[in-house]
Order: C-alpha cells, then structure tokens, then sequence
C-alpha cells in the first residue's frame, strides 16, 4: 500500500541518483528495497524542493498556483515519510501548516471593503521562484570548471630541505579521536564515498601484512599467521587478507590444488 | 641576487603552497627598488618563455600561481589518486546563497532554502576558507555575517566575483 | 602527443605530489615505445635547461623531483614561515584518517576531508616516523599506501592499534 503510493510520486521523472546510477526508468514490477526509497526522499533539499518536485511533475503554471492539490499531494508525501520513519525535518511541518493557512485564507469569503488585499499564496510564491533561482546558481556553480578535475594546479612542488629538527607535536589520544570523528561527519558533505568504521585490528593487520611483504616477492599464506594469536587472531589475519584481496592490494596465487597458497603484492 | 628576477620569482612560485600576490613577493625579495610592474614584467617573460611548455603562470584571485596548461589531463588524472570532488546539493546551494547574497546570515540561508542550515557544511566551508565571517548583522543576537574568500574564487579559477556566471531572477518554473 | 616529451614530464613532476620514478612516468604515459634510457634522457635535458634556473630536477631513493638549488633559502624561509601546521586541524585530521582507516593513499584522505592533502604534514608525519609507506595502491600512478607506525603507538602509550578509542557510533554522528 504504502508503496503503490509512493510510486506514484516516484514513477513519473524523478531522476534520484543512486550509487551514481540513474533509477529513472525502473520496470514496473521492480520492488524498491527501503533503502533505495530512502535514497530518492533524501533527494529533496526541502520542503521548498519537494514543492517544487510537485510543481514542476504537473506543470503547473506557479503564478496561479493551486494550493489544494499540491497541499493534497504535500501532505501525501510527508505522511509517507512518516509512516517511513524517515527522520522529518521540523521544516516540513512548518511547510504544512503554512500550506493549509493559506488554504484556509483562500476558502475565506473576500471581504470587499479591505481593499488591495494580498494573495496568501504571494508570499510563497516569491519564495519558491526565489529558491529555484539559487537552486539554478548552485548548478552553475557545480558545472564551474574547478582544480583538480578541469584544471590542475602545480602547488609546492618543490622539494624544500628541512633544517630544523623537527619537534613532536602535543596531541592527546582524546583529540585524535574527535579529530576523525569530525572528519566522518564532515564526509557526508561530500556525496562520493560511503564510509563504514571497520574494526581497527583488521586494518592494522592489513598494514603489517603489507609490510611484511614490502621488498619481497611472496609469503607463504601459512607464514601469515601467528598461531598464538590464537582463534581471533587468525581471523583477523584472515579477514584482512580478504580486504587486501578486494582492495586488489594483494594477490592469493595457488599454482595448482592442494599445493602451498602464497600471497604477492599485486 | 644570485638569480635574475624571473628565476627568482619561478622558484618562489613553485615552492609556495598557495598563489602569490604581487605584495606577497615584494615582501618576500625585501628589496624597495623592486616594484610591481618589473613583478609583472617578469611575470609575463616568463610566460613567454613557456610557451611551448606544459605549464604556466595563471592569475587567480589570490595571486599568481602554475597550472598545467590543457593536454595532459589525461596523464594527470592517472598521477593525483584524485577523488571526483562531487559537492553535495546542500553544500552548493549554501556556497551559491553565500556567493551571491552576500554578506548573508545562517538565517538568510535558511529563509532561501526553507530548511535548517546544516551546521557541518559551514564549518567545512570554513574550513577551505571559502567562506569567512565578515561582520555581524545589526540585529537581535548580532549573527554572522558570511561572504566568499579569494580562496573560493582560485578554487574555480576565477579572479573576482563578478567572473562567477550571472544568475538571472526567475518567473517561471 | 602535444607537448614534447622534456615538457611532459617537467608538467608531470611538477604537478605531482610525490617524486615520480622511471617506472611511475613510464605507467603515466603509457607508451611502450619510450624507454628509460629517453626519460632519463629528457630528464638530463631538462637540467641543462636549467642551467641558470634556482630550479633542477634531482633524484631521490623515490624517483625524481624538483628541488630549489642553493641561494633562496632566505626567501623560502619567508615564504614557509607561515606555520607548519603542526597542531593544526588538518594535521589532526590527516593523522587521524591514516591511524583509523590504514593503509590509505593520499587520495583517500583527500577524498574523505574533500580538501587537497598538505604535502608538508605528510612530510612531518614521515619525519616524525608516524606513518610510513606500506606499499602502492594498483592503481594507475601506483599510489603510496601510508600506514602508522610502531612510534606513533608509542607517543600515545598504545600497544595496539586496537587500543586506539574506538569511534563507536559512526553511522549515528
């Protein structure tokens, strides 16, 4: 049920990016997994967004906006997200309300003798055109060339000898923690990686397995583990040599069945 | 001096981190009988000595700084392990708000996009020194004031605000 | 090719962020038919271009990079005066991403801080013996692949990198 509902918001042209992918044209018959769904909510930057999404999916003219259907689709939405769990932003109730008072506005007898009264949808209006028109600066902005992708920038590329001897900077434990922490939250910014926390033991083991291997051309699969690690040891090892393996920083060789594994830095 | 101005001011160029104003350089050589036009002149000779090179000395807001001319990005590409530097929707239209609003407040954010200000992408903007406090607004709680840095500018090449595209108002959707 | 091959590889080395070695610029450009000999050739070539530059390309156990020849320290000093960084934030951050998500490249740092790595906390980090190199990406450039080290446990008293705080509720932050 809730499904068919949304599809019917989804189905018409929203183009949500996916993992880079564009899940425009999905078969009909195709379940969306909860998560995908997630994905095209979280397209929205807003409830002036949505309302634009709702605008521009009817093409509506928006200087004789109707406010009954789209409040009407408005509030389908949010209850989706609702019923979703999606974490609503406060803004989108606001929103809400502001929709049905100016509905309720627009259903009041006009009284005549208040003369030149405001359209209650003016305001609104003015914002959404005002919001679409930095909407449409922040793609101009995007499609800029910039450093690094459309030009390159040729910075301290000069090696410059250190003659002073370095001095050990004071850092508490504490600080690194928040200092990586805050780089997590801040990633999210940037919309091209996902990051997961992995258990550190496996990554230090990536590194050590790394270095044993640096300068040689192979080890012995079996050589890798240290059997007094005991049982958790040895599936750190393994697990490790597995990201290694998917991170194409290794390769497992087995020349033939049943003979000796042995690992290569690829 | 050991080396003409040109080579001086190559090697000066090449060793910094970030672009280099005329007035940075002259601070730098320490030396009142050089003046800017001879900076400037030294500039364009050697520009003109690379012409047939792969880099140059380009202007951006900040100041003068090398990039690699058009050709060898496919080369480079391999070379930098770069990212694709995707900018979330949010991000770019608080940084296009800011860029072109501005001095404008958190408030004046949110008022345009209709949702709270994500506090991270202001630190982050900050953080790249794209953007930077420039005042405090006369109002109930003197908020911030945010306008756009040189920084902002060099990252898209562009040596004054008025190089960003022209947005137009719009009347229809 | 556009640009002759003394050209390209000044541009390469210059935009690069590490020292390029033959092999590296022979990957880069992708082309069986140059060999060593005519890197190392044009390398050759570049010096003596350089005769009179305060610049030269020298060769480091990592391959070539530009150097600053002897005579400008003083400017230079000016120039990197400005902090090393060193108990910046983006020092924190940089140490932070190689201790919780090693072995990771240069491009993954800046890919997750979305800010172009400084090469000089790198450096320090290097120097400091925090980080080392625990081998190259495959990937195209054969990016370096930094890792802590055993003295990096032992600023902070860890036996372990396991004993390093554990970010619990990333997801949640």
């Amino acid at each position: 049920m809730m499904l068919i509902k949304l599809w019917d918001l989804i189905l018409n042209n929203i183009t949500a990016i996916y993992n880079g992918k564009t899940i425009s044209d999905i078969p009909e018959d195709l379940f969306i997994p909860p998560e995908h769904l997630r994905v095209i909510l979280e397209e929205f930057e807003g409830p002036l967004d949505l309302l634009l999404y709702l605008i521009k999916k009817q093409n509506i003219d928006i200087t004789d906006l109707p406010i009954l259907p789209i409040t009407e689709q408005y509030m389908q939405y949010i209850s989706i997200m609702e019923e979703m769990q999606f974490e609503l932003a406060a803004d989108y109730l606001v929103m809400a309300s502001t929709l049905a008072e100016i509905k309720s506005k627009l259903l009041l007898p006009v009284e005549s003798e208040s003369e030149e009264e405001e359209d209650p949808r003016a305001n609104l209006i003015k914002r959404l055109l005002e919001y679409q028109k930095y909407k449409n600066a922040s793609e101009q902005i995007d499609d800029m060339s910039r450093n690094y992708r459309d030009f390159f920038v040729v910075s301290n590329a000069i090696d410059v000898k250190k003659s002073k001897i370095i001095e050990v900077p004071d850092i508490k434990i504490d600080q690194l923690k928040n200092a990586f922490a805050d780089v997590l939250k801040r990633a999210e910014i940037f919309s091209t990686h996902n990051i997961i926390a992995e258990t550190l033991s496996v990554r230090e083991r990536m590194t050590s397995i790394l270095s044993k291997l640096e300068g040689k051309e192979n080890i012995e699969f079996i050589k890798l583990f240290n059997m007094e690690e005991g049982r958790l040891g040895v599936i750190v090892t393994f697990l490790a040599l597995l990201e290694l393996v998917k991170e194409s920083l290794v390769d497992i060789i087995q020349n033939e069945s049943m003979s000796k594994i042995y690992i290569t830095i690829k | 001096m050991k080396y003409t101005l040109e080579n001086t001011i190559e090697c000066l160029l090449l060793v910094s981190d970030e672009p280099l104003s005329l007035i940075n350089i002259i601070k730098i050589l320490d030396d009142n009988s050089i003046s800017k036009k001879q900076i400037e002149k030294a500039i364009d000779n050697l520009n003109q000595e690379y012409k047939n090179k792969a880099i140059h000395i380009s202007k951006v807001a900040s100041g003068y700084r090398y990039q690699a001319k058009n050709g060898l990005e496919g080369y480079i590409a391999k070379l930098k392990d770069k990212g694709t530097n995707k900018f979330s929707k949010a991000f770019l239209e608080t940084i296009a708000i800011i860029a072109y609003k501005q001095p404008v407040t958190r408030g004046d954010i949110e008022e345009i996009r209709g949702i709270a200000v994500n506090s991270n992408i202001i630190r982050t903007l900050i953080e790249l020194e794209w953007i930077k406090v420039v005042g405090h607004k006369e109002s109930p709680g003197k908020p911030e004031l945010f306008g756009t840095t040189t920084k902002f500018l060099d990252y898209f090449n562009k040596n004054k605000l008025s190089d960003l595209p022209e947005i137009s108002d719009v009347d229809s959707i």
